[in-house]
């Protein structure tokens, strides 16, 4: 990918208030905002980008789904078809006192179904060298990051909505993706 | 930044360190592999050079002999496993024991493996070979020939050394052969000499009597023959379901016995006297008997004497009085009463009396006397410990310096044996040949069931040798045998046939016995007209006498220990006591109100002081127990009894009193006084004695059980389905009504189960190991703290079909067998106590620590010779698992696999479980439910049966037969 | 990112493995299969079982009545070859322990836990054959474990035996064998 | 490879005049500071306090360490129980441990679904507390076991016994798949926290083995907005699943007794009784922390008053509910005119433990009363007092209820007393010093509070939000 590619204008908010409306012109504009970082989720940035609701919830079932079913299933085969033992003389297949356990392996399975989902789906995986646009977003900046390369774009031009929005500085920049 | 470079670069060895840390710790886990996955030590596989005929590895034999626990002689059947006798069972072919057996009896096995037996005989202390010593011996009493030699035993029932005595009497001019009881019977011995002339104590049928009265007479627990008694009793209880039968007890303290009477009132102890005149005065008046006759003034009660006296009268010629003390007027009026009621003959048989209890307190006194002159020469002591169980203990050891030779035949280095010169051991009798005739005419053998495990010698051989002739008793019992009871019999045509026989049944009756009734037995009123004023004098001094703030003092044997002679037995130490289920050690039993004046509670140390003689006990408050009397128990305080036996409590025989040449058990010159802030906590099993109202052991009035009611319990419905069962049901049913609450079953149980020992320290803490307990609950009349209301009930694993403790396991360590046994697998538990918690029976024992092998518990497994009495067929429980009743199931298993074997159906009654052979009283029974035509079966179908809390749903498989109360015994707990 | 991805999965792989191997190492933790000692005097069950065919039960008759097969006495050894002729450095090593009467000291092979109660005669009865646990002993020069003697391995041969109606049942009770 | 900055003058708007208090920090400090105040710990060298009240807890556990030592190599005799009492401390301090543990997941689910803003503050340490919690109180079941190098076996593994499987009818087993769970899901919901907060941290670290650790912990988290925002989805869905999880947690313990038949056991009052008497104690240990932690750790500004009174209210409402749970089961024990029943309640308030009993009503039911009074809930040493008693009083609950209807069931014949040793003791120290030991290292080497969840609190707060 040429460098062309990869360069972004980067600009840095002090506020979220201010990103927000940043964002909202841009798109106005008919810009398409590459990302937007903050050191913590912004109600109505979603909105403002018109990011998608999240489909996590669906992993989260299927992990349920998952855990209960195979808890079941296996104490139904180990207390009723592989050994079934006379326990107080209580009948082999005793379905109330299995459902304790499964309810447990049920949230177990959800939780972490839904944990991975989210991990893999965000490319969240341990590593040495991250490399955020800019090191204070985890702190205290507000950073919206557009692509240089699309149609409609018009650096000048940008830098300048971009100020008047409340940047504090716009800085075009290299963004290894 | 700069910290965390030097963190890398100050420390070069970092990494080396780190690397050999991970080859150290991969080195470790190899290793621990290797050793887990290496296969331990190489096992060995010896097989015999020649096998003996009779003997599989693995399959047991029994022999029939004869016990030597006391001088009852119970026969019994011994169970020897790979030629190890490891269980003692009671011998059914006897018409007196019927199979029963008492604790004592049962531990006697384990004594056989005591490992403070001695191993050989010793000369001043000193080891040294029988060859010997023998010498030495013989040498001595060719010197003393014509001087005193005497021979000072305890009872001997046995004919064959009555015979070798006799021989030694015709040897030696002036040999002399003096025996004592430790406990002794003299009184009744000499009353009944005087009264009907016959030898020997009566022959009691309690079994023949309708009304039984017991004046501290504890004939279930210790009297004389309690395992014959309590049969009888039990049988005589049994038939009287269906009629009248009424047990009166007057006694001081609170016996086993007394806690079985229909009637139980409380007296002074000494009261013996004016109670059996009293008696005697009311029967008089119904036999139209006119002497007046002498008056004392004790505090007694008229009802009672009059109700009691009544039913002997109307039940004449079927009741039966018996009396405990030692005194001869007392056990002349007894005689006299049980004559004029005409039970002579009937229930007391004098003409073929019982030979137990022959002792002569007056002839141990004159020999002491005859010691001090030095007109003895030679002494052997054989079954007595005189150092220990006289009152005047130090006294003999004095005398015995006196004596130029004294021999001791004691298996170990008792108090008497420390003092002789000469220690020849004798045998175990599980070692020894021997016979005996604890009643005229009922005789029965002794076989050794193993080769002998020391280099010890049977009495009997040592005498032999000592004659001259040769040491062999096995042909000397053969002797006497063919000589006296061969001819009596016309059965078998051979000796050789007769003695096989008895040997295999191990029981002999003489045909010619049997009861010629004289009912009219009378005897000269003058007789016990100098009794009664005999009475009446004594009961004036003592009056006289008495300091106002003294107590009376009642000396009495426990269940456990008896006289003493098994205080090194760790079974019997632990075993608790029936009546205050008090474990390791005696105390002084105190009235409530005794108590309360003395400020103590149950613990707090008691000095007791007689004249100048005191000793400290911890008090144990008992409600029933006289104001004014306060018991001790004898048979214990050993100092040489061994690891086990001593030091556990304190010895009581040297508070005994003499009286007219007689032992005296009651005395009343007793000071206490506690000692304060000092305190001995009791080891007892149990603690809380009331039933606080709760339907555990359901009682039913005789008039209810005959008028039908109540009807049969429904069976409660079950939540679950029921689950089709296997081809057995087993089940027990318990008969509350028959069991007296002996004892016997706990160590048959432990015997049988190798349940450990634990010691007093445990037992204190609430972790005793039997798997059987007898639950002892009493209650008291508001009125009248002397009539207790007590009921015994076995406890065990209720083997429940929806059992509570099942469910909650979290390993399936204890699952339900199909043929309806709650089973515990010892190897799968992993020791959560669960199902301890959710055990409504509280059942359960668990391993608190590992007690097999273990220095901390040296009392049956630790050392090798005591682990020969381990069952091999039951595997001994490691720490940290639970264990409980298995209704025996390797008993269960080897018969289903003998029926197997020999191709039969497997026929009901042929398992016994421990307990249940054991029982004297067969309140136990075993057996199949799926087979109706069984016993248990049918008891399970009896209006009295009853499960315990079975409003639980637990349905337990051991059930229970209610008690009947008879009498007027309205004072009923709840 | 790629790199990380390969060295989760590798991670991942290795420990499964790694515990699928320690688990099944750890199952075999106190089982014995094809133990085979090397035994004091060289018996060849091939020589006596096999090709001389001498049944099993002549010379351990406890199988017959007792929960032990047993190891035969040395008279019954010799009830054998205190006639047949033939001579043999292993059958002098017999004749020299039962001249100075010392019992043989052989290595036991077939072992099972204290905690496990096991009757031979049951078995017998039952109709097992000897070669059901012990394997095909007859052709076995040196005698070796070739069954597991793991509970699992009891079990399955008492399950496929428990219905039998006519036959005696195998039991599946805990109780059977744990007691 | 920046390309040349376009410089521009800095328009000269002023933020920080909008802003106004909020209830939930005090002061107002920006987000670098809010940053730097929750880091300051990290990288400082912990002061006097710290080290004292580690020292006392590293002395505690080990004190534990060697009492649960020689237990497992003597066997469980050194402790006082016995044929009846088969289960007392053991069981006692892990029931109470389980409840302590409740509090943490309450604040960080719960409330987030609430959307209690005031939890932000207090969650992270809340959730931690949880984890140590639940270690303490895994430990009783296994060191309570006769044999505990089997523990094992209760985990259903193919094994070459048949296979043998477990009982899955046992309480007890429920036990261990619920804790087993809530550890778990407790980790892993602690983790994701901490993600951005490691970020934050990676991100102010110089290059370093410190950053190196930061930076594999943070997963390469980078603020973009789309993670964020799936990121508050799953925390949404956590917190929902660990809701009924946290529930049926302490209702399975309660289950340990309630599907028994001992009479004081044998109750369907238990669980939901016993959740709320989990939370009430959760929160006494909770509050008992923090008031100890912002004073130590000069965190006054973030963890306020408010907070503490937002706490005490809970207490004083579970608080409540357990009083009435001991009424309701007086009552049902009268009521059931069962004989058994009856004793042992009677027993319960009258017999030898009689004295727990009223420690236990006077600590759990009436003392949380006091926080009716506005006075007390704003008062640091009240609240630091009744916190204390609370978790007295709620340790005696489960001891009464365990020991006082096992010492005297059924059957009287075998009534026992039980007497604890010092073993027990040590082991109940131990677990203290287990948890404080865990708790102080965790105040020292990650951030105690959530940082991104105040600073949103923070902006939101400010108003600068539309």
């Amino acid at each position: 990918m040429s460098d062309a590619a990869r360069e972004f204008i980067v600009a840095r908010f002090e506020d979220e208030r201010r990103l927000i409306d940043a964002v909202r012109a841009v798109r106005a504009r008919g810009l398409r905002v590459y990302d937007v970082y903050a050191p913590y989720a912004i109600h109505g940035l979603d909105a403002a980008m018109s990011l998608r609701r999240s489909r996590l919830s669906i992993a989260t079932l299927a992990g349920g789904i998952a855990g209960l079913v195979a808890s079941l299933a296996f104490e139904f085969y180990a207390a009723v078809i592989d050994w079934a033992l006379n326990v107080g003389g209580k009948p082999d297949n005793s379905t109330l006192a299995f459902i304790p356990i499964a309810f447990e392996l049920t949230v177990l399975g959800a939780g972490l179904a839904t944990v991975a989902a989210f991990l893999s789906r965000c490319r969240l995986l341990p590593t040495m060298n991250a490399r955020p646009v800019d090191a204070a977003v985890t702190d205290d900046a507000f950073v919206l990051a557009l692509r240089c390369r699309q149609t409609a774009f018009d650096r000048s031009l940008v830098e300048r909505l971009l100020f008047e929005h409340g940047a504090e500085t716009v800085v075009s920049k290299v963004i290894e993706p | 930044m700069a910290q965390e470079l030097t963190f890398f670069k100050r420390r070069p060895d970092a990494e080396t360190s780190r690397r050999d840390f991970l080859t150290r710790i991969g080195f470790t886990l190899a290793a621990s592999a290797l050793a887990s996955c290496s296969r331990g030590p190489v096992q060995k596989a010896i097989p015999f050079l020649n096998k003996p005929e009779e003997q599989t590895p693995g399959v047991a034999n029994w022999y029939a002999t004869t016990c030597a626990g006391c001088s009852a002689a119970c026969p019994l059947l011994v169970k020897t496993r790979d030629g190890r006798p490891i269980k003692i069972e009671g011998n059914g072919e006897s018409p007196l024991s019927g199979g029963g057996t008492c604790a004592t009896g049962q531990a006697t096995v384990l004594s056989l493996y005591d490992p403070d037996r001695l191993t050989g005989p010793m000369w001043h202390g000193e080891t040294i070979t029988w060859d010997e010593i023998d010498r030495r011996i013989t040498e001595r009493l060719a010197a003393a020939r014509e001087r005193g030699v005497v021979l000072l035993t305890n009872t001997i029932v046995s004919p064959s050394t009555t015979a070798l005595i006799a021989d030694w009497s015709r040897r030696f001019p002036k040999f002399r052969h003096v025996s004592y009881d430790a406990v002794s019977f003299s009184a009744l011995r000499q009353a009944t000499r005087e009264c009907f002339g016959t030898a020997g104590v009566p022959h009691y049928r309690f079994d023949r009597a309708t009304t039984i009265v017991g004046i501290d007479a504890d004939f279930l627990g210790t009297w004389l023959a309690p395992v014959e008694f309590t049969r009888q009793h039990a049988a005589r209880r049994r038939r009287a379901l269906s009629g009248e039968m009424r047990h009166y007890q007057f006694e001081a303290g609170v016996s086993l016995t007394g806690s079985n009477a229909d009637r139980r009132f409380g007296m002074a102890a000494s009261d013996h006297g004016a109670i059996a005149l009293a008696l005697l005065r009311r029967i008089a008046a119904h036999a139209g008997i006119t002497e007046p006759l002498p008056d004392v003034d004790a505090a007694i009660d008229e009802h009672a004497i009059a109700a009691a006296a009544d039913d002997l009268w109307r039940d004449r010629g079927q009741s039966i009085l018996v009396c405990g003390s030692n005194d001869v007027s007392i056990q002349v009026i007894v005689h006299a009463i049980n004559a004029i009621l005409g039970n002579i003959g009937a229930t007391v048989d004098v003409d073929l009396p019982s030979l137990q209890k022959q002792g002569d307190d007056g002839a141990v006194d004159a020999l002491v006397e005859d010691m001090n002159r030095g007109d003895v020469h030679v002494l052997m002591t054989y079954g007595v410990n005189p150092a220990y169980d006289l009152p005047a203990g130090p006294e003999f050891v004095r005398a015995m310096e006196s004596v130029a030779l004294t021999i001791s035949f004691a298996d170990r280095l008792d108090e008497t044996a420390a003092h002789s010169h000469a220690v020849c051991p004798d045998h175990h009798f599980l070692e020894a040949w021997g016979d005996a005739e604890p009643v005229k005419g009922s005789f029965s053998l002794a076989q050794p069931t193993i080769a002998p495990l020391f280099n010890t010698r049977a009495a009997q051989e040592s005498l032999l040798k000592w004659l001259g002739e040769s040491p062999d008793f096995y042909s000397y019992v053969r002797a006497v045998w063919r000589r006296e009871l061969y001819a009596r019999q016309d059965r078998y045509h051979t000796f050789d046939e007769f003695w096989d026989h008895s040997l295999h049944d191990g029981v002999f009756e003489d045909p010619a016995r049997g009861y010629r009734s004289q009912g009219s037995a009378r005897l000269d009123p003058e007789r016990w007209h100098a009794a009664a004023r005999a009475i009446a004098h004594d009961h004036q001094r003592a009056a006289a006498a008495r300091m106002p703030d003294s107590y009376e003092l009642q000396l009495y044997e426990t269940v456990a220990l008896r006289d003493g002679r098994h205080a090194n037995n760790p079974w019997l130490q632990e075993l608790p006591d029936p009546v205050t289920k008090v474990t390791w050690g005696n105390y002084i039993v105190l009235a409530p109100s005794a108590a309360k004046a003395l400020e103590v509670e149950t613990g707090d140390v008691v000095r007791l002081a007689v004249g100048d003689h005191m000793c400290d006990l911890p008090a144990y408050v008992q409600p029933g127990q006289a104001q004014r009397t306060v018991s001790i128990a004898l048979g214990y305080g050993r100092d040489r009894a061994g690891k086990v036996g001593n030091a556990v409590g304190v010895n009581a025989f040297p508070l005994v009193a003499a009286h007219g040449g007689h032992r005296r058990y009651v005395r009343g010159d007793v000071v206490l006084q506690r000692r304060t802030g000092k305190q001995l906590p009791l080891a007892a099993t149990q603690t809380h004695h009331s039933i606080e109202g709760r339907p555990i052991v359901k009682t039913i009035t005789l008039e209810e059980l005959l008028s039908g009611t109540p009807e049969v319990m429904a069976p409660q419905p079950s939540l679950w389905p029921e689950r089709e069962g296997g081809e057995h049901h087993w089940s027990m049913v318990i008969d509350l009504n028959a069991c007296t609450g002996c004892s016997a079953c706990v160590t048959a149980c432990q015997a049988e189960n190798n349940v450990p020992v634990v010691g007093p320290d445990e037992v204190r803490r609430g972790r005793e190991m039997h798997w059987i307990r007898i639950d002892r609950y009493v209650d008291v009349a508001p009125d009248n703290d002397a009539a207790l209301d007590v009921a015994f009930q076995p406890m065990m694993c209720q083997h429940c079909q929806d059992a509570p403790c099942e469910t909650v396991c979290p390993v399936l360590a204890t699952v339900h067998s199909s043929d309806g046994i709650n089973q515990q697998i010892y190897n799968r538990c992993i020791g959560t106590r669960y199902c301890e918690n959710n055990c409504p029976y509280k059942v359960r024992r668990f391993n608190w620590f590992q007690y097999a092998g273990n220095q901390e518990f040296d009392y049956t497994t630790t050392d090798p010779l005591e682990r020969m009495v381990l069952n091999p067929d039951v595997v001994v429980r490691s720490r940290g698992v639970m264990e409980k009743c298995s209704l025996c199931v390797q008993r269960i298993q080897a018969e289903k696999l003998s029926a197997k074997q020999e191709g039969r159906r497997l026929a009901d009654g042929r398992i016994k479980t421990a307990c249940q052979q054991s029982c004297p009283a067969n309140a136990i029974v075993f057996g199949d439910l799926n087979d109706p035509e069984s016993e248990v079966a049918r008891l399970r179908r009896s209006r009295r049966h009853f499960t315990v809390l079975e409003e639980l749903g637990t349905r337990p498989n051991v059930g229970y037969l209610m008690r009947v109360t008879n009498g007027e015994k309205t004072e009923k707990p709840s | 990112m790629t790199r990380w991805k390969l060295v989760i999965a590798i991670a991942a792989i290795t420990s499964v493995v790694g515990a699928g191997v320690v688990a099944r190492e750890l199952s075999r933790v106190g089982v014995h299969q094809w133990y085979s000692p090397v035994q004091p005097i060289a018996f060849s069950h091939k020589l006596h079982a096999g090709d001389s065919r001498i049944p099993c039960l002549y010379c351990h008759f406890g199988a017959r009545t007792s929960r032990h097969a047993g190891i035969p006495p040395a008279n019954v050894c010799m009830n054998c070859h205190g006639i047949l002729q033939k001579q043999s450095a292993e059958i002098e090593k017999l004749k020299e322990l039962v001249a100075i009467a010392r019992p043989i000291a052989w290595t036991k092979v077939h072992n099972l836990p204290d905690f496990v109660y096991f009757n031979h005669s049951q078995h017998v009865i039952a109709g097992v054959a000897c070669q059901a646990c012990h394997g095909h002993v007859e052709r076995m020069e040196r005698i070796e474990q070739e069954a597991p003697l793991t509970m699992g391995w009891c079990i399955q041969c008492h399950r496929a035996h428990s219905g039998g109606a006519n036959a005696p049942a195998a039991s599946l009770d805990c109780g059977k064998c744990h007691y | 490879m920046t390309a040349p900055v376009v410089a521009r003058e800095r328009r000269a708007v002023d933020f920080t005049g909008t802003r106004t208090a909020t209830p939930w920090i005090e002061g107002e400090p920006t987000l670098r500071e809010i940053s730097d105040d929750v880091i300051r710990p990290l990288v400082t060298r912990p002061g006097f306090g710290w080290w004292s009240c580690f020292a006392v807890a590293l002395c505690a556990l080990l004190i534990g360490v060697s009492a649960v030592a020689y237990e497992i190599a003597t066997g469980i005799g050194v402790w006082g129980l016995n044929r009846t009492v088969g289960w007392a401390f053991d069981i006692t301090n892990f029931v109470f441990w389980i409840g302590i543990g409740h509090a943490g997941t309450l604040i960080s689910a719960i409330l987030l679904l609430l959307r209690q803003q005031w939890r932000t503050a207090i969650s992270r340490s809340a959730e931690a507390m949880t984890i140590f919690a639940v270690m303490c109180a895994a430990m009783f079941p296994l060191i309570h076991m006769g044999r505990p190098w089997l523990a094992f076996w209760v985990i259903p593994y193919p094994n070459s016994r048949g296979p043998l499987w477990v009982n899955f009818r046992s309480p007890l087993l429920w036990d261990v798949f619920a804790i087993n769970t809530y550890l778990t899901i407790s980790l892993v919901f602690w983790y994701l926290g901490m993600i951005p907060d490691f970020a934050t941290l990676r991100d102010r670290t110089e290059a370093g083995i410190r950053r190196a650790v930061y930076s594999v912990l943070s997963l390469g988290w980078n603020g973009s907005a789309r993670t964020w925002s799936r990121y508050e989805t799953t925390t949404t869905l956590l917190a929902g699943l660990a809701t009924p999880l946290v529930i049926s947690v302490h209702s399975i313990v309660s289950m340990d007794f309630a599907t028994s038949v001992l009479p004081g056991w044998h109750t369907t009052l238990f669980p939901p009784y016993f959740v709320a008497g989990a939370v009430f104690s959760g929160f006494g240990m909770v509050l008992l922390l923090l008031i100890i932690v912002r004073t130590v750790m000069h965190l006054e500004r973030y963890i306020t008053i408010a907070h503490l009174e937002a706490m005490s209210k809970i207490m004083l409402l579970t608080g409540s509910i357990v009083g009435f749970a001991y009424a309701t089961e007086f009552f049902n024990a009268w009521y059931s005119h069962n004989v058994y029943e009856r004793y042992t309640f009677v027993n319960r308030v009258s017999g030898p433990y009689a004295w727990c009993f009223w420690t236990m009503a006077g600590c759990n039911a009436l003392a949380p009363q006091l926080l009716w009074m506005r006075r007390v809930r704003r008062s640091v040493p009240a609240l630091f007092i009744l916190s204390i008693l609370v978790n007295v009083g709620m340790w005696f609950e489960r001891f009464v209820i365990i020991v006082t209807s096992l010492h005297r069931s059924f059957l009287p014949s075998s009534w026992t007393m039980y007497r604890p040793t010092i073993i027990e003791v040590g082991t109940l120290v131990g677990s203290f010093g287990l948890f404080f030991t865990c708790f102080l290292l965790f105040i020292r080497v990650l951030p105690m509070i959530a940082m991104w969840e105040v600073k949103a609190v923070a902006r939101h707060a400010s108003g600068a939000h539309v």
